[in-house]
């Protein structure tokens, strides 16, 4: 009967699990390495990183190993390690003007100071399945790698490494809207300190700081759809993308024993800045701005982040994308996931109550027909 | 604070309502002197300003005026919808006229709302839930009242909705499926659901066919008539204003430019906004 | 015998802001008394602003100058020229009838409840106020087919004796008669007549614009002829 | 140098109930404040665990923060210990704390549950934390979280009436199953979490503290022993519990408990057994022999 099935539940795990690791490995190929994940799946590893909100790319490969490739599941994981991970410090504000850049464009103007640089990209090039990445091997791999550095150079790199930003010399010329001081932000917000998501619970309205960081740790797929749909006509963002750059920022704490910064190492991000149709809040017409950064390469979680921190900023929300609460509360892929996987728990009291009220409706209908 | 003495079920003390940053040159600068109600500095609207006028009790008081004068945002901040920006308005149905309801606790408003005020709005939208049948929509209201008896509600639902002309076999029905003219009857009988003493009316009868909007304002006087509603007619119909108030005040650009009694405001206008309101009258 | 009105020195005059400030006079320098229970007859060629009094002491005009002074039985003495809106309902509504040349009423409603209403109004019950209307209806001769039709379908002259009936019938203080019986029969203007004298017998003050003599006579005690008045002015 | 870091964490042991103690300790700080004001949705820090948000995280934070080394936890789904998920929350759980479990309601100082209140009568030395997935009964009636905190502040709840009332008057009578609101010291609607109306009246002036942790939408909830929870009803149509009238368990035979309906696959008919599973254990085996020995699962 299923009472002794239900029974069986600690060993049914154990079997399940050892199962899962059958599965993962009945092919017979060789292990894949974490380092290779870490190495050559980069983008899915700064997923991991941004959902799981955790900058540790080996343990984000680690996870992508252990999850099967499922992005989702190993962000989770991610981020469960990072609960049991004591917090030492808050880091220094980063100036990403700072930026060691690998990628910088902007669709706003031709030439910007410092140039476009295209960077490592697949914008341009033709979605062809590549038959001969399947003959890739090792010795292939070491030749290309020596032709391309040949004759580069590798050192210290010379002239400016920081580059001023578009919507800086917009807003100099009095185009672009001023930061908005925290006791102006009229969508909610504290003078006194910076929230911490992880550390107390989003209440509405949130202010920019709590949106910003419910976004930089929000899965890709249901940002992309919420600002997809602002984009498209549910909203009236249309936006030009400022400036989108990619590349290593530093990381500085307070010196812990002592007076000064610390530098602990350097992180890399995905920044971007959409300006959107102007506004007059101060008298003076001028353009708005949207916000994005998230950790690793992920210019799609960035742009769609910037576009939700524009949308966000309503004060009188009509649209799904303008609204905090809709927005923020679907977007984290580790609640949504979760919750939309526990409907595979059993739920026999709740449906037994259920059949129950539908038994005596259906009876209280039948008696008075 | 109101005088007892005087009957005055409502008094308005100075409302206004500035929408944008607002300046100390928004309330000069704007009016129907300056023919707008936008203010030239700093660009803030000013949808009402220093509005102070007194209901009667028992009486109907008009409030006429173009699209964009400032009547709705004035009754929609007197039922709590709208914050006004200055202000004061006291009840004698509540804390002896000696409190102004506008910094009374949310709570307290909430009961204002539910049972000394009644509102009907010109949208069915705005005063009914469509997705509640007609007689939850009522039901709403009596649940305030903390009445729990089924029985009892739909007893007193049916009651209000046979006396606002609603048939009672359609009582399970969704508003939705209505007609504008029924739907404004469903919502006149919600307003009223709990006998408060004050009702107010947002153009109620604009966008009703003819025929339709005579009816609903036979009920609505056949209301006052009965039980003795003081009541706040918005409307940009003068015909509605005549047919329904004793007193009528005139409001241009977000001020009061006139106020008096019905037939004077008709056949005597003083202001220039008055006189001409009433000569394109058709 | 205590007047019951004071009209000192009343000025009417229209300012037409959309006629580029155009002033239309509509009576000046106006003062008469009325003691109470008496009725006068207010005399003169159209034009001449005799309805502007009524109007004026009725308040549907706001008086330019002087003084409208009225003994009221719930107020005291009352400057009817400035006195506040709630007053002026207030007596409307208890001492102060006031018939129009036309009737100005809520349509869809009955002629039964037209005349009935003002006394519904005060208290009385509603069996017993329609009893009374169509005691005045039929004094006034409005055929009973009529009764529960809408007045807004009658005849000039039935709708004007509409008009006298719901005036007449709360029996107010002061009774303010503008052309009453302009649309009537010989016939049906000596019943109107009789109600009004009846009326005053009772008490009623009566202020009153009369297009024939005949009719006003009757009526009146004294009359105030703007034609002299005018004449008058026109000397000095 | 990696691969070191990956070693010692792999037997490294956690902290004890997993969370670390400031985070416990706030935890607790809200479950009191949450004691102090019953029925009201005291927003907390929702940690990430593990465990799948809504799989339990928020009953199981509250757990993890009230465990000490003496207490004996049991856990349940359904009703039942031996159900998946609670075999996973309790072996979290144990590797964490190394406390002792038990399958014995009354042996128990924590149960953790989700969906169920044991059928026997719990005591006041006892705690029982129950799991929720959605905090706000208001939510079938306002999906904007930032109104439904209006809607309690004011007391406004005519909305979720007037849901009744349709109910009644679209099908003849309430057709809530399980999560059925009840009003909370006269001030606070709450939901109960999806137990079946069966329990409800349990929570109604019991000797047991009951607290409620939603980890997904970071809420903490309670009802402190003795407290008055009634369901929502008119006077003319009462709240009703699940009618197992003229059933009994297949097993134990039990007429006064919570029955799951089950189909026999081999004979097709369909069954009826205890949801609670240790109560219908107890029936069977005894009860006195099973007093006093509450053991380590592992």
């Amino acid at each position: 009967m299923g009472y002794v099935a239900v029974k069986g539940g600690v060993e049914a795990i154990e079997n399940a699990e050892e199962l899962l690791k059958y599965f993962r490995l009945k092919g017979g190929s060789k292990p894949i390495e974490v380092k290779q994940i870490q190495d050559q799946l980069r983008l899915a590893v700064d997923k991991v990183m941004g959902e799981g909100s955790l900058y540790a790319p080996y343990y984000a490969a680690l996870a992508l190993k252990q999850a099967e490739g499922d992005t989702i599941e190993a962000s989770f994981i991610l981020r469960a390690y990072r609960s049991t991970v004591p917090r030492n410090h808050y880091s220094l504000p980063v100036d990403t003007t700072e930026m060691h850049i690998i990628r910088r464009i902007s669709a706003a103007f031709k030439d910007i100071p410092g140039g476009q640089v295209l960077g490592p990209t697949r914008d341009y090039t033709q979605r062809l399945l590549d038959f001969e990445l399947a003959e890739e091997d090792e010795e292939r791999a070491a030749c290309f790698l020596a032709g391309f550095l040949e004759g580069l150079e590798t050192g210290a790199p010379e002239g400016p490494v920081t580059f001023s930003k578009v919507i800086d010399l917009l807003r100099e010329e009095g185009l672009v809207e001023e930061f908005q001081a925290k006791q102006q932000d009229k969508t909610g917000g504290r003078e006194d300190s910076v929230m911490d998501i992880t550390r107390e619970t989003t209440t509405f309205p949130c202010p920019r700081e709590g949106r910003l960081q419910a976004m930089a740790r929000g899965e890709i797929g249901g940002m992309l759809a919420i600002a997809y749909s602002s984009m498209r006509g549910y909203g009236d963002i249309h936006p030009t993308l400022g400036e989108l750059r990619v590349g290593y920022v530093p990381l500085k704490i307070p010196h812990p024993r002592g007076t000064g910064e610390l530098y602990l190492g350097r992180v890399l991000v995905t920044e971007a800045e959409v300006i959107a149709r102007f506004a007059d809040e101060d008298g003076t017409p001028k353009f708005t701005v949207g916000y994005g950064l998230c950790f690793g390469h992920n210019e799609l979680k960035a742009v769609s982040m910037a576009i939700l921190d524009r949308t966000m900023s309503a004060v009188e929300p009509q649209m799904p994308a303008e609204d905090q609460e809709f927005v923020l509360s679907h977007i984290d892929g580790i609640e949504s996931s979760g919750f939309a996987a526990h409907w595979k728990l059993p739920h026999y009291v709740t449906f037994q109550s259920d059949l129950d009220r539908l038994r005596s409706t259906q009876k209280r209908k039948g008696e008075k027909n | 604070m109101i005088d007892n003495s005087t009957e005055i079920a409502l008094s308005l003390q100075g409302i206004s309502k500035i929408y944008g940053p607002s300046c100390p040159a928004c309330i000069q600068k704007t009016g129907p002197e300056m023919g707008t109600n936008i203010c030239p500095e700093c660009g803030s609207i000013v949808a009402c300003a220093d509005i102070s006028l007194d209901l009667h009790a028992g009486e109907i008081l008009g409030i006429v005026g173009e699209s964009g004068s400032g009547k709705s945002t004035l009754v929609k901040c007197l039922y709590f919808d709208l914050e006004p920006t200055y202000g004061e308005a006291y009840l004698s149905y509540y804390g002896n006229g000696r409190l102004n309801i506008f910094s009374e606790t949310s709570q307290k408003k909430r009961y204002i709302r539910n049972h000394i005020m009644g509102i009907v709005y010109q949208n069915p939208h705005m005063g009914l839930r469509m997705n509640f049948s007609c007689g939850g929509n009522v039901a709403e209201k009596l649940l305030t009242a903390d009445c729990y008896h089924l029985g009892k509600i739909r007893h007193r639902a049916s009651e209000l909705l046979t006396k606002t002309e609603v048939p009672v076999a359609r009582m399970d029905d969704l508003p939705r499926n209505f007609s504008g003219g029924m739907q404004q009857r469903v919502q006149i009988a919600k307003a009223m659901a709990n006998n408060p003493p004050i009702l107010l009316l947002d153009e109620v009868t604009t966008g009703l066919d003819v025929s339709v909007q005579a009816k609903v304002l036979d009920l609505i006087k056949s209301l006052q008539w009965e039980l003795g509603i003081s009541m706040l007619v918005v409307s940009h119909d003068l015909g509605v204003v005549r047919l329904l108030t004793n007193r009528t005040a005139v409001m241009k650009n977000g001020r009061i430019v006139e106020i008096g009694l019905t037939d004077q405001i008709l056949e005597d206008p003083q202001h220039v906004y008055t006189q001409l309101l009433i000569n394109s009258l058709l | 015998m205590n007047d019951i009105l004071a009209v000192e020195n009343l000025s009417k005059i229209f300012m037409m802001h959309i006629l580029n400030g155009k002033v239309i006079r509509g009576c000046e320098d106006i003062s008469f008394t009325l003691p109470e229970g008496e009725s006068i007859g207010i005399l003169g060629p159209s034009g001449t602003g005799k309805s502007s009094i009524l109007k004026c002491i009725y308040r549907t005009y706001i008086p330019t100058e002087g003084r409208i002074v009225y003994h009221s039985l719930q107020f005291g003495t009352v400057d009817l020229a400035s006195a506040p809106e709630n007053i002026i309902l207030a007596l409307r509504n208890t001492e102060i009838g006031y018939v129009s040349q036309f009737l100005k009423i809520m349509p869809r409603v009955s002629a039964l409840d037209v005349v009935a209403e003002g006394l519904i109004k005060r208290g009385t019950e509603k069996q017993e106020a329609r009893y009374r209307a169509r005691e005045h209806l039929t004094r006034l001769q409005i055929s009973p087919d009529l009764w529960d039709a809408y007045p807004s379908t009658f005849s000039g002259g039935e709708q004007q004796r509409i008009n006298i009936a719901r005036a007449a019938i709360v029996k107010p203080r002061l009774m303010l008669l503008d052309e009453p019986t302009a649309s009537l029969d010989g016939r049906t203007r000596e019943a109107v007549i009789d109600l009004l004298l009846e009326l005053k017998r009772e008490g009623t003050s009566i202020i009153g614009i009369f297009h024939d003599l005949d009719t006003m006579f009757q009526l009146v005690d004294k009359t105030y002829d703007m034609s002299v008045f005018d004449s008058y002015k026109a000397e000095v | 140098m990696i691969k070191q870091i990956v070693d010692s964490r792999k037997d490294k042991g956690y902290n004890f109930a997993f969370i670390d103690e400031q985070a416990k300790r706030e935890i607790r700080r809200k479950t009191l404040k949450a004691v102090a004001i019953p029925g009201y949705q005291v927003p907390f820090g929702s940690r990430e665990l593990p465990i799948a948000r809504g799989w339990g995280t928020g009953g199981l934070q509250i757990t993890l923060s009230l465990l000490g080394p003496d207490d004996v936890l049991k856990v349940i789904d359904q009703g039942c210990d031996g159900s998946v998920n609670a075999v996973n929350l309790r072996n979290l759980v144990v590797e964490t704390t190394k406390i002792a479990t038990t399958l014995d309601t009354e042996e128990a100082t924590i149960i953790q549950t989700r969906h169920r209140i044991p059928e026997e009568k719990m005591t006041g030395g006892q705690i029982l934390v129950l799991q929720v997935p959605y905090p706000e009964a208001l939510r079938i009636v306002e999906p904007s979280e930032a109104k439904t905190r209006v809607m309690h502040a004011e007391m406004d709840y005519s909305k979720l009436w007037v849901y009744l009332y349709e109910d009644i008057v679209r099908w003849g009578g309430i057709t809530i199953g399980a999560r059925y609101p009840a009003m909370v010291n006269k001030r606070y609607i709450m939901d109960p979490s999806p137990i079946p109306r069966w329990d409800v009246p349990k929570l109604h002036m019991a000797d047991t503290l009951y607290l409620f942790g939603a980890g997904r939408e970071k809420r903490i909830y309670a009802i402190p022993p003795h407290t008055e929870v009634i369901p929502l009803e008119f006077e003319d149509h009462k709240f009703r519990v699940e009618d197992f009238s003229g059933l009994s368990c297949g097993r134990c035979g039990s007429t006064s408990s919570f029955l799951d309906e089950i189909f026999d696959d081999s004979s097709g008919q369909k069954t009826y057994l205890c949801s609670d599973t240790n109560y219908c254990d107890r029936r069977l085996t005894g009860l006195a022999q099973r007093k006093g020995n509450a053991r380590n699962d592992r």
